[in-house]
């Protein structure tokens, strides 16, 4: 099982703030390709994205068990 | 408030508290800087701002810039504390301290805190305006989306 | 503490009460320095200090470099407050507050106000050293005397 | 009546913070040169003077009823 939490206006369009996969391994870049094939988020190609709280490539490893998040651009402060 | 240096809350932040926490008796300077909610941007009213965070990266994150800081000005203590949820005008939504024997350093460390954290912590802020609601995506805060959806770029 | 945005006083300093005098709903941006007594300065252990100030001069000097700011950046509101009177390790010597719709202005103006301070406000510290007691002379604590009295030299 | 007002270590060598003198009209540079004839007070070629709260020049008049400040190198902040 990989987990994925959204924010911001990725939650409000998906709807909920996390997604449960009952996948093995992939990359960050298949995860977003089967995301998009299910949600309606385009900017997935866009956004920076984090597994288990550290920033990740796109061709970085997501094995069951991770917390993978997506991080659109901040504006904290 | 704990005594932790890096921060997320939802309470309002006390910026004496955050004061406390960089303090030493070798330090002769501390500088703050304290973020709070405009009313107006470029003439656009807000009634009130959400902030959401990524909670334990953005500690994470928050912490990793107290290090780079720790390797740019060695002699500096940091301290920084991020509200969210809702906020109103005025409120507090960040509160950075640093600390240090000299001013210079402690300007300039404050300085690059603010920069860092509008670059690399998982914070989001939604702007409820008079006419309507945004999530605000530009990192530093020059181009507030115009729909309720960043225009995609590539961050990396 | 009073309202007013230039005050030299006794008693110890609030950094709330500066901070509360230049909050503005229009402002996104505070930035504070406080200038503390330091324990240690090259190796030299200070025990307490002492500042003098010729008061209604130093008052209006405050409010000369709070004109000067007002000039450089004419967004920003700006308090300071010094102390004057004998101040232990760690009391407040000085505090800075400049508010500011973005935050650049904010630290740039706070930094031109303690530099200006140091250059043209009539107060003066008496180091108390754990070996004897120095007036500190060199506006910009570069330098300090070696004995009582300070070098001389022509700073007009 | 002219009011001098000491500060610092100026106000320590004389041993007062005060001094007043019954004269008419001066230079800020006379002044100095009538006041080094009575007190040690070489340096005072040296620092800064304010007439009336304002700083002035050393060729600056001074009269009756005004006040002047010997102002040392400031270390305020």
């Amino acid at each position: 099982m990989i987990t994925i939490l959204l924010f911001a206006h990725l939650q409000e369009t998906v709807g909920k703030d996390r997604i449960e996969l009952p996948i093995e391994q992939l990359t960050v870049m298949e995860l977003k390709t089967a995301l998009k094939q299910t949600y309606p988020l385009l900017e997935l190609d866009h956004v920076m994205t984090a597994v288990n709280e550290e920033f990740a490539r796109d061709n970085s490893k997501v094995t069951a068990g991770d917390i993978v998040a997506f991080i659109p651009p901040v504006s904290g402060g | 408030m704990s005594n932790n240096l890096f921060e997320i809350v939802e309470e309002p932040i006390e910026i004496n508290a955050i004061i406390k926490k960089v303090e030493r008796r070798e330090a002769g300077a501390i500088t703050t800087f304290i973020g709070t909610v405009r009313e107006w941007t470029r003439g656009k009213q807000t009634i009130y701002l959400e902030y959401q965070a990524y909670i334990p990266m953005a500690v994470k994150m928050l912490a990793k810039i107290g290090e780079e800081i720790g390797e740019k000005w060695p002699d500096t203590k940091i301290g920084i504390t991020h509200r969210i949820g809702r906020l109103d005008i005025s409120e507090i939504a960040v509160a950075i301290a640093v600390s240090s024997p000299h001013r210079k350093a402690a300007y300039e460390a404050n300085e690059y805190a603010i920069e860092r954290i509008k670059q690399i912590v998982p914070i989001w802020k939604k702007e409820h305006w008079s006419d309507g609601e945004t999530w605000i995506g530009d990192q530093l805060e020059n181009v507030p989306y115009e729909s309720g959806r960043p225009n995609v770029k590539d961050v990396e």
